[in-house]
């Protein structure tokens, strides 16, 4: 058995055994529908509501203000569809950037689909929207701005308090895809000026299937999931209760830790950058050098194919991903990669580690080691 | 995802590097799309006794360049061209539809080189 | 310490040991996302797709029909959504009836909202759909007819096969919400003509939060959740592998007990509804007396009111509903059994027991000697 | 959902039952909305020195309406006037916002009651 070194917390992280304890009792002996009125149900329902404080409260948010969803993609979803749906007499534009998840870009496709009108913003080198193009995208008839928090392929830390002060200013919705940022780095939506913010339990060791939608009281907006009047008729289906109390569990636990954790990580990250310069020639970093995630190290290398990197890796026992996971199927180089102007040729060659709680400094030297003769493996084979 | 096989080439890629003086040389394929392969052969009377491999790409694209060299060592220039990219990828217990299109590179490598020899010989 | 007899199983149930046990290793262990390529990820794909494998068979379906969802919800807008997106160029026109779970009944509202039509088709006072009304009802503008195999609060079961049959010959997609019926009474999705077919894991001993919806090979759709690739690109989101598994497993687990648990339960239900009738004046059943669900006891009962009943239920620890779960915080009578002719007025006194895998006979003995003494006084108490 | 208070008095409410010859009667509500109150009472020189509640309804409905023949027995005609249903529902540490008709009900059995009373005292 080669030993395992999992470099790829930004796909999933493993469920902390905290959280899969405090999930237990939910499956077997509190499994009440929380909508019913016997004491299984009510039980179930306070406990779902504790989980509701916790996440709430590690974004600074009101509680009322917290929808559960499946997870960060319906909560993206959510919030350009339920806005635009329900303000379409108000208008039809929607602004967003051209480095968005795909949870966020395909939902824009289906709404152009549905005749409104996206505007796609483009990024600069390091991956950076400048608020002043948000503010000359604005017309009157936009009615939502969407811009991720920090991107999940390269790490930029996006402006998005600076971005939230406008369409403030300008009474426009404003939403952030915070599923790479939250309990990783602090939140707090009054200070980031956000009226939407998604995030994903399983991004932040809570389990898969969950995730939350942060919606600002007063901000008008329809459901996704249309049926019974859970969550405040904002979100219909039984609730996935054992999901909840994992979540907030999660983020209760990511709240504690996150001073000294991000700090941690952001060392190992620097160690890892800077080991993989003084070895390899032809290697770009991706993203921006300070303003990134402090897991985030994505780096392109010339003359390597990602996946054979990948391959080769896991054969090391080492986990790590090339471009985004939801993209590793598909042949086209990374739509981000290319946003911020790495050229095709080069764009083949990323390669992302994404730190996590538990990696360690002897992780890293092992890692550099096993990229560098991967690197030169694959250099001796090249045909170019 | 992969085949048995296909991780075995993979891992272990048979005829890779140059040959010195090769009688045809084929590329197929161009980094901007993520993939290129280099074949060479050397041609002894109608054989072909000696084929290398250089490949900058993906995992399928490495293993059916390794699969490519051994289905081709030791046949006729005729048998040679008679490999079609879904021989390869039968002889690797398959591919992913989606990575299909690296044995049409391996296929067109090899046909390439095969022509450049060829091409050579009916010069000289 | 009241003892607990739980008879709400139509809203919930307790999630199966063996499930749970099932799930645990993919929270910590094989936790990878499974869109990855290497082998944590694989791994948890491989055990996702064994688990779609149960779930297809138990249906008589293929493997590749089956896209899991976050729930029985989730799976009815799917359907209806993403049926009706696809194909309006076809048409605008959907039939369905009045007594539907509200998952579909206000994904309709939605639909109509935006420009489809909607036919709720009457049922008799049993509860029964006619087919020949299905038949008149279509229109050379409908794309979907949607009617659920089995009804939740009054447990009638519906003649899909029949209304599929008339579906199929008039070329047009056939939905049947099978929420109630999934892992309880035999299914095949072909002997039921149907096109898709809605299930909740929830609702037959698996987990909260994961659901799947049939979608039959050559259906025209559009996804509903929109972002990367999973599920073959008809639903984006990180899979909840747990919550697959613990699926599959339930799903297994109700096939190979299926025969004889019906029967057990029916029988049951049976000498529920004789006692209760035995006992109380002033009694009716709703529903069908014969083709209803085998767990499915709902009644209602003059001069009383059902809050009131189920308050003093749970005292004596006696879980069960009034209407459905999801309508116990609203103050209408339930629209099924206005629908099936009930008088508001006697609407308000029903009660519906809903008896699960667990349920014994002292039970029910239990139950009948409770109910009766709750009636008694609160009739003792009712000012008509 | 529901406070103590409002659970207590719905599992052991108070002064359920009639009065014989009541000095007024309240009815407010109906079957068809699924609640009806019946509120009887007993007058002596201008106090309420019996009171008596019968109720088809949920549990606040039957929680409230204990409550108020808890919070009327012994006052005077005024003051029981002066009882609103807020004062019964803060009696009560509150009702969940859906069910605060309840409350009303309450309020309008008890006054219906006092109405009625008066009605006949200026009659006969
Ligand atoms: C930035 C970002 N947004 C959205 C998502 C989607 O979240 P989920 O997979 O939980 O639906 C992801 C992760 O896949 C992400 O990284
Ligand atoms: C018939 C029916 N359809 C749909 C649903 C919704 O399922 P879920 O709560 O899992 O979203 C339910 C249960 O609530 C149901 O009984």
């Amino acid at each position: 058995m080669v030993k395992r070194i999992y470099l790829d917390h930004a796909a999933t992280t493993p469920t902390d055994p905290q959280v899969v304890e405090a999930m237990l009792p939910y499956f077997m002996k509190a499994f009440g529908n929380p909508s019913t009125l016997y004491s299984l149900g009510r039980e179930a329902k306070a406990a779902m509501e504790e989980a509701r404080d916790k996440v709430a409260f590690s974004i600074g948010a009101r509680s009322e203000e917290i929808v559960f969803t499946s997870g960060g993609t319906e909560a993206n979803n959510f919030a350009l569809e339920g806005v635009t749906f329900a303000n379409e007499r108000k208008g039809s534009h929607i602004i967003t950037t051209s480095i968005e998840h795909h949870a966020v870009l395909e939902t824009c496709k289906f709404l152009e689909k549905r005749g409104f009108k996206v505007t796609y913003l483009p990024v600069d080198e390091y991956g950076l929207v400048y608020p002043e193009d948000v503010r000359k995208a604005i017309t009157d008839k936009t009615i939502l701005i969407s811009v991720m928090h920090a991107n999940n392929e390269v790490g930029t830390i996006e402006p998005i308090a600076e971005v939230g002060k406008i369409a403030r200013e300008k009474e426009i919705y404003f939403h952030t895809d915070a599923v790479q940022t939250a309990g990783a780095i602090p939140i707090n939506v009054d200070e980031l000026n956000v009226d939407l913010l998604s995030m994903s339990s399983h991004k932040l060791y809570g389990p898969k299937g969950i995730g939350a939608l942060y919606i600002r009281k007063g901000t008008r907006m329809i459901p996704l999931l249309h049926g019974g009047e859970q969550e405040r008729k904002r979100r219909a289906g039984t609730e996935n209760v054992p999901g909840i109390i994992g979540f907030g569990k999660a983020m209760e636990i990511a709240q504690a830790q996150m001073e000294q954790k991000q700090c941690q990580i952001a060392n190992l990250r620097d160690k890892l950058i800077k080991g993989l310069f003084e070895r390899i020639d032809g290697i770009r970093l991706n993203g921006h050098p300070l303003q990134r995630l402090p897991n985030n190290v994505s780096v392109c290398i010339e003359g390597v194919e990602g996946e054979a990197m990948l391959l080769n890796l896991d054969m090391k026992g080492i986990c790590a991903s090339s471009g985004s996971a939801c993209t590793s199927g598909s042949l086209e180089p990374s739509h981000v990669l290319l946003a911020i102007g790495v050229p095709s040729q080069v764009a083949h060659g990323s390669l992302r580690f994404t730190l996590g709680r538990a990696t360690k400094g002897e992780d890293i030297d092992y890692v550099l080691d096993v990229v560098v003769e991967i690197v030169n493996k694959l250099w001796a084979m090249s045909a170019v | 995802m992969y085949s048995e096989k296909v991780m075995e080439h993979f891992a272990n890629p048979r005829n890779v590097g140059e040959i010195e003086n090769p009688d045809g040389v084929g590329v197929a394929g161009n980094p901007i799309c993520g993939d290129v392969m280099k074949l060479l052969i050397k041609v002894k009377g109608d054989t072909i006794i000696d084929v290398k491999f250089k490949t900058l790409g993906c995992g399928a694209a490495i293993a059916t360049s390794s699969m490519v060299t051994e289905m081709v060592k030791g046949k006729t220039i005729d048998e040679a061209l008679r490999i079609s990219n879904k021989t390869v990828a039968e002889a690797l217990d398959g591919l992913p539809p989606i990575k299909m299109h690296c044995s049409v590179l391996a296929e067109q490598a090899l046909h390439a080189a095969v022509k450049d020899y060829l091409g050579r010989k009916n010069k000289s």
